[in-house]
């Protein structure tokens, strides 16, 4: 096959190509689709900009139970529900500025940590399945997140607030209005560059994270991890516990992705009660897969490759589909097909291109032992002759 | 006694007789709410007739180690597909019912192909992968409903005079076709589909057939050792390109009987959501990603529509307020969540 | 036991922080009326228009007979008003400082704050 | 395929280029036809008549995700996204759905001279009546009251409103279920509060309409022939009509009514292309097939779409204003507009009252009279809503 041969081919030129084919595609097709959409490099440079403040937080909370062996995880869903209940009590209380946000993250984090334990624990029990089993706790957590925030908020949990309490006496209402704490993250410390405000807090917020991550990655704790998503016998026979590091990895993730949905709600201003959270899960572990992740090994520069790429697409495509196509709705539906169908293509690359690097080792190593063979066999042959 | 109880219950696993006890007790407590066993009984036969086909599409790429199967939506379109064209031709009863499914098998073997060839490309990471092939052919066909040149004036767009409807009534075309062959009556509420059940079991028959031919106890190999079947001469590309292609055909098949019996066809979006309940049927039943039997496939439908069915109506009835909704989502996820969690123990039995 | 007492204060500590938070972060409403109003024997009527700065903010016109509300962040509050007339400002600045517990608003009576009278405002514990 | 895309992409330049003749351009965002059909064809309307932008014409048209609810960074940056032409003077939403009017925020910063109007708005009235220039909704509040007193004129004695706690937590939508309780109450009718599956939920659309399917025969059987149901979805209203025509009970209108609301998939209303762009002709053919399937009497809708209406007359009173022919809040403009798209309906509408209890004049609420299928029109405009339903406690416990 002629695919295989280009594999082993050892030309730099080549290798890069295909060690990068996926931000490659992509590049391309933002090439194509940049100027179909006739949108100005200075929009497409600020919603750049904004996208990755404002989605950063959120992916950077995958990595940590990607480390312990457990695959992408779809209970950050639960952190981001925490983060929201943090965001109605500020909103009810009338806490506004930079206090209010800091106060919406402390109220948040035992609950974070509270969803985080449960689901933890629950993911331990379904080994093999952490996937599916975290996608099916959001859609269950939902249905929680539903009771408590739209029958118990202002009956059982007092809910003063008119702007945010329906007008029947409890529940809250579906959009809340973050207009106190809009964006004073984003405001804190920014400058502008060609009239672009750059968050510098908000970068500094991620950059603190990315160091957490990679100091993390040392301690003992970090290096339990590993062992532990390498192979769990092997964790156990040394001495980790490996229900209990499994559970903490769970419960870090959750607690900054319940930071990663408040500095994200800051951003975009209005809460939507109950489907903010919903997708959440679905869009940072695309980000993240695009960015060359895989379930068993995600990096930060992936993360932020990821970020960069998935957004670019999502902005751009619509409306390059519709100058494309030229009807309004079609531009909506080629959005969609591209945006999922490059994620499929992108994923469907990468784990063909460790299929093939796999195929190689093994081609490598038989030749290996071919030529042992032939050198033992030549030596016994030899061996006769003398 | 007690070991032969016990026997039972590692059998069909200890989260599934709960989930069937808890379905018993909805049953036995509707009419002190209010609601009529007799038409409960009556639905949850109906949707076992309407969707076990979908979630036995499920269990070749299961079987052949494709993991679940999250591009079912890809199988969907190809039999909406069948589905609109035979309208368009404007056949109707068995006839219009057949032809869909013949039109549909052919759209699901070529899908199903290509579907199959990129599947292999991405061993280990085939359920990830599927997700996104299915919300992308979802959008792709999204643009070719608009675009494809049907006539038919029970189909097109009121005002705008082109383009398919999102949803299409087939009362005058092939409504209930299957469901009607030979369906009798018990008592006043409960209408046995005969015809749709037979043609369930039928299928359920024809799978586990296939899977004690040469061809399917190849495809059982390569799912549960692909090094040992490769060492055996079986190649394992073309048995998975198999399975989906079969996985494919099914889905196929299973969205037409749906829609025969529920008498709308419904395009757009409406097929991004076929996959999930299907999957977590199977995975109630006790089937696991690499594990699967027809058992499964039947006690997981029985059980995911039966409470999908009950706990709104009799909810409902017992508060009567919109918060029904709120518990069906904790109560039918939650059991999900808790078959994931405990299905270890079925495997070890 | 050294453990458990670091922990108890360190939660203590983001308690206490919560707390101070929730003082400087939390925000009143301060209305502006503009209106007639009688307080004990005497009326006091309103005119003009008055301009509103309150903190750093920026200002705010209230017309004759009509509110406007400002929402301002913290305990401590300065009040600046000045009358408007023809679409100039004129008159005195009158600065004014005020003060609220948690959960207080107040609703400020421009004419009797014009006037020089002491009870210029009124707590508005409902918010 | 490269060369295809390259002479593709020139001749878009060209194109643009050339025939950049309108001094001013209207952005339109609305659903997609498969989300919200009428709306996009209101949009439609709007190019025929003042031409495409990338055609030198007036309107941009663009349409937000079909997953909107949970797609709010796409609905911002799609609406931003058109402030970003310099000649754009107007945008319109419609419907205003979650992340318009964090993007009506953005827009404002950006480009202040911008016109903002919203239809239908999801989010929570004050929201946008403080972002928006013009909010235009369908008055839930009189419909609450005059939805009951249609129902109770026809005959029926129960009402059923079947909703979701989606639903539930919209103001508006909230409140119109408290007003109908009381109303019903008010006029000796049964009034039942139904839950139903979300169609956004994990059983999506199928799953939800399946609901409706099955239990329509056992609430009539329960509850009798003569109960009316209300549902406040689209995805629900389709099984609703289907089980309603066949088996009895009533239907007044739906929650964002239109004769193509439900009913072409409901019925298997044919239509052909006399059809196209034809409202009464619509009206017509779906009458023939409500009265074929027995629903004479027991079936209502508006006679033109509040969807279509609400997104050609925003476009058209965008229009005149930037014309300087119509100011921005001028209730008689607004309804002249809509009289241009439904010539001789009858509108009625008053303005959305906040929680303080102030009126707000950018943020009107409007409705059409119902039009009951083999029966005419009810004349629900010219009845007088009595102020109790107005109240804002109404139904509150």
């Amino acid at each position: 096959m002629k695919t295989q041969d280009l594999t082993k081919t050892t030309h730099p030129v080549i290798r890069f190509l295909i060690n990068n084919a996926v931000p490659i595609l992509f590049i391309v097709l933002v090439a194509f689709a940049i100027p179909l959409s006739g949108f100005s490099g200075e929009y497409l440079f600020r919603e750049m900009v904004t996208r990755v403040s404002r989605n950063s937080f959120l992916v950077l909370s995958l990595l940590i139970p990607v480390i312990a062996g457990m695959g992408m995880n779809f209970g950050i869903v639960l952190g981001a529900m925490a983060g929201e209940i943090g965001l109605i009590f500020i909103t009810d209380w009338e806490i506004v500025g930079m206090p209010g946000l800091l106060l919406a993250m402390i109220i948040s984090t035992p609950i974070a940590a509270l969803l985080g334990y449960f689901a933890g624990k629950i993911l331990n029990k379904a080994k093999g399945r952490e996937m599916a089993t975290g996608l099916m706790l959001g859609f269950f957590m939902n249905g929680v997140y539903q009771l408590v925030v739209l029958y118990s908020m202002g009956k059982i949990i007092p809910i003063g607030n008119n702007n945010i309490l329906l007008p029947r006496g409890f529940g809250i209402r579906n959009a809340i209005n973050l207009e106190g704490v809009r964006q004073v993250l984003d405001n804190l410390l920014s400058f502008d560059i060609f009239g672009i405000g750059i968050p510098i807090a908000n970068f500094i917020a991620i950059g603190l994270l990315c160091l957490f991550i990679v100091w993390f990655r040392r301690t003992k704790l970090g290096q339990d991890m590993r062992t532990v998503g390498q192979s769990m016998e092997v964790a156990r026979a040394s001495g980790i516990d490996v229900e209990k590091t499994r559970l903490i990895s769970i419960v870090i993730s959750t607690i900054l992705a319940c930071y990663g949905q408040i500095i994200f709600l800051q951003n975009i201003g209005t809460m939507n009660t109950y489907n903010s959270h919903e997708q959440v899960g679905t869009f940072a572990i695309a980000a993240l897969l695009i960015g060359g992740a895989s379930v068993a090994r995600a990096t930060i520069p992936n993360v932020f490759v990821g970020v960069i790429l998935f957004h670019m697409v999502f902005v751009v495509s619509p409306r390059a589909g519709k100058e494309l196509i030229g009807q309004a709705q079609l531009g909506e539906h080629f959005r969609v097909f591209v945006s999922y169908g490059i994620i499929a293509i992108s994923l469907a690359l990468y784990a063909w291109r460790k299929q093939m690097e796999k195929q190689n080792l093994r081609r490598q190593a038989q030749a290996i032992n071919r030529e042992a063979l032939k050198i033992q066999q030549g030596s016994t042959i030899g061996g006769k002759e003398s | 006694m007690v070991e032969r109880i016990q026997k039972i219950v590692n059998n069909v696993g200890l989260p599934r007789i709960i989930i069937g006890l808890f379905l018993l007790f909805l049953l036995a407590s509707a009419p002190f709410v209010g609601v009529r066993i007799d038409t409960s009984l009556n639905d949850i036969i109906l949707r076992l007739a309407m969707n076990g086909i979908l979630v036995l599409s499920l269990v070749p790429m299961v079987k052949s180690g494709c993991g679940l199967n999250f591009g079912l939506q890809l199988g969907v379109i190809s039999g909406l597909l069948g589905a609109v064209i035979s309208l368009e031709l404007n056949t109707t009863g068995f006839g219009g019912f057949f032809l869909a499914i013949g039109l549909a098998i052919i759209f699901a073997t070529v899908f199903g192909f290509l579907y199959g060839i990129l599947l292999n490309r991405v061993k280990g990471e085939e359920m990830v992968v599927a997700t996104y092939v299915g919300f992308s052919s979802v959008a792709f066909m999204c643009i070719w409903w608009l675009i494809l040149p049907f006539k038919s004036q029970d189909m097109i767009w009121a005002y705008g005079g082109a383009g398919l409807r999102t949803t299409i009534s087939v009362e005058n075309y092939w409504y209930d076709a299957l469901n009607n062959f030979l369906s009798f009556k018990i008592g006043s509420h409960i209408t046995i589909p005969t015809g749709g059940l037979l043609f369930f079991a039928l299928l359920c028959f024809l799978v586990w057939v296939f899977f004690r031919t040469k061809i399917g106890s190849a495809m059982i190999a390569v799912g549960s050792n692909p090094e040992f079947a490769r060492s055996c001469g079986v190649n394992v590309n073309r048995m998975r390109l198999v399975s989906v292609i079969l996985s494919t055909i099914i889905a196929a098949i299973g969205i037409i009987m749906y829609q025969q019996s529920f008498g709308f066809i419904q395009l757009y979006m409406a097929p991004l959501y076929m996959a999930f309940p299907a999957v977590a049927a199977l995975l109630l039943g006790g089937a696991s990603v690499n594990k699967v039997s027809l058992k499964n496939v039947i006690i997981g439908v029985f059980l995911f529509q039966g409470i999908l069915t009950m706990t709104p109506s009799i909810i409902n009835n017992l508060i009567k307020s919109d918060m029904s909704e709120a518990i069906r989502i904790i109560i039918s996820n939650g059991l999900i969540v808790y078959a994931l969690t405990r299905s270890s123990g079925v495997r070890q039995s | 036991m050294r453990r458990n007492i670091i922990r108890i204060s360190l939660v203590v500590l983001v308690i206490i922080i919560a707390v101070f938070l929730y003082n400087i972060g939390k925000s009143h409403k301060i209305y502006f009326d503009n209106k007639n109003i009688t307080i004990g024997d005497t009326t006091y009527t309103a005119s003009n228009t008055c301009r509103v700065w309150v903190d750093d903010e920026e200002s705010q016109d209230v017309r004759n007979r009509s509110r406007k509300v400002f929402k301002v962040a913290g305990a401590a509050h300065t009040i600046v008003v000045q009358e408007v007339v023809n679409g100039e400002l004129s008159g005195e600045r009158i600065e004014k400082k005020i003060k609220f517990k948690l959960d207080e608003g107040a609703i400020v009576n421009l004419p009797v704050l014009l006037d020089g009278a002491e009870s210029w405002y009124e707590i508005n514990t409902e918010i | 395929m490269k060369k295809v895309l390259m002479v593709m992409f020139f001749l878009v330049l060209i194109s643009s280029y050339a025939l950049a003749d309108a001094s001013f351009h209207i952005g339109i965002v609305t659903g997609t036809v498969t989300q919200s059909e009428d709306d996009l064809r209101g949009a439609e309307q709007l190019i025929k008549e003042y031409g495409n932008v990338s055609e030198g014409g007036m309107i941009n048209h663009l349409t937000y995700p079909d997953q909107f609810m949970t797609e709010m960074e796409t609905t911002i940056a799609q609406i931003v996204g058109l402030a970003d032409d310099p000649l754009m003077k107007a945008i319109i939403v419609n419907q205003a759905i979650p992340g318009t009017v964090e993007a009506f925020r953005r827009v404002r910063e950006m480009r202040p001279d911008i016109l903002l109007f919203a239809g239908g708005p999801h989010e929570d009235p004050v929201m946008l009546a403080d972002v928006a220039d013009l909010s235009i909704n369908p008055d839930n509040v009189a419909r609450g009251y005059l939805i009951i007193l249609a129902a109770e004129r026809l005959g029926a004695d129960t009402f059923m409103h079947i909703s979701f706690p989606r639903h539930m937590s919209y103001e508006l939508l909230s409140r119109r279920r408290d007003i109908m309780k009381v109303a019903a109450e008010d006029l000796g009718m049964q009034f039942i509060d139904m839950g139903s599956p979300d169609p956004t939920s994990d059983i999506g659309v199928a799953g939800a309409q399946q609901f409706i399917l099955e239990k329509v025969p056992a609430w009539l059987d329960t509850y009798g022939k003569k109960t009316a149901f209300f549902c406040t979805n689209d995805a629900h209203t389709e099984p609703l009509l289907k089980r309603v025509a066949e088996l009895g009970g009533y239907f007044i209108e739906a929650d964002l009514p239109s004769p193509t609301m439900g009913y072409p998939g409901a019925l298997g209303v044919q239509f052909d292309e006399a059809d196209q762009g034809n409202w009464p002709a619509i009206l017509d053919k779906v009458e023939e097939a409500v009265i074929d399937k027995g629903g004479s009497g027991r079936m209502g809708t508006w006679a033109y779409s509040f969807g279509f209406t609400t997104t050609a007359a925003l476009g058209e009173h965008a229009k005149r204003v930037i014309e300087g022919n119509a100011e921005v809040l001028d209730m008689d403009a607004i309804m002249d507009a809509y009289q241009k798209y439904t010539p001789g309906a009858g509108w009625n509408g008053s303005y959305y009252v906040d929680n303080d209890g102030v009126d707000r004049d950018n943020f009107v609420l409007i409705y059409q009279d119902t039009y009951v299928f083999g029966h005419g029109y009810m004349n629900m405009t010219d009845e007088v809503v009595p102020d109790k339903y107005f109240d804002k406690n109404i139904g509150r416990d």
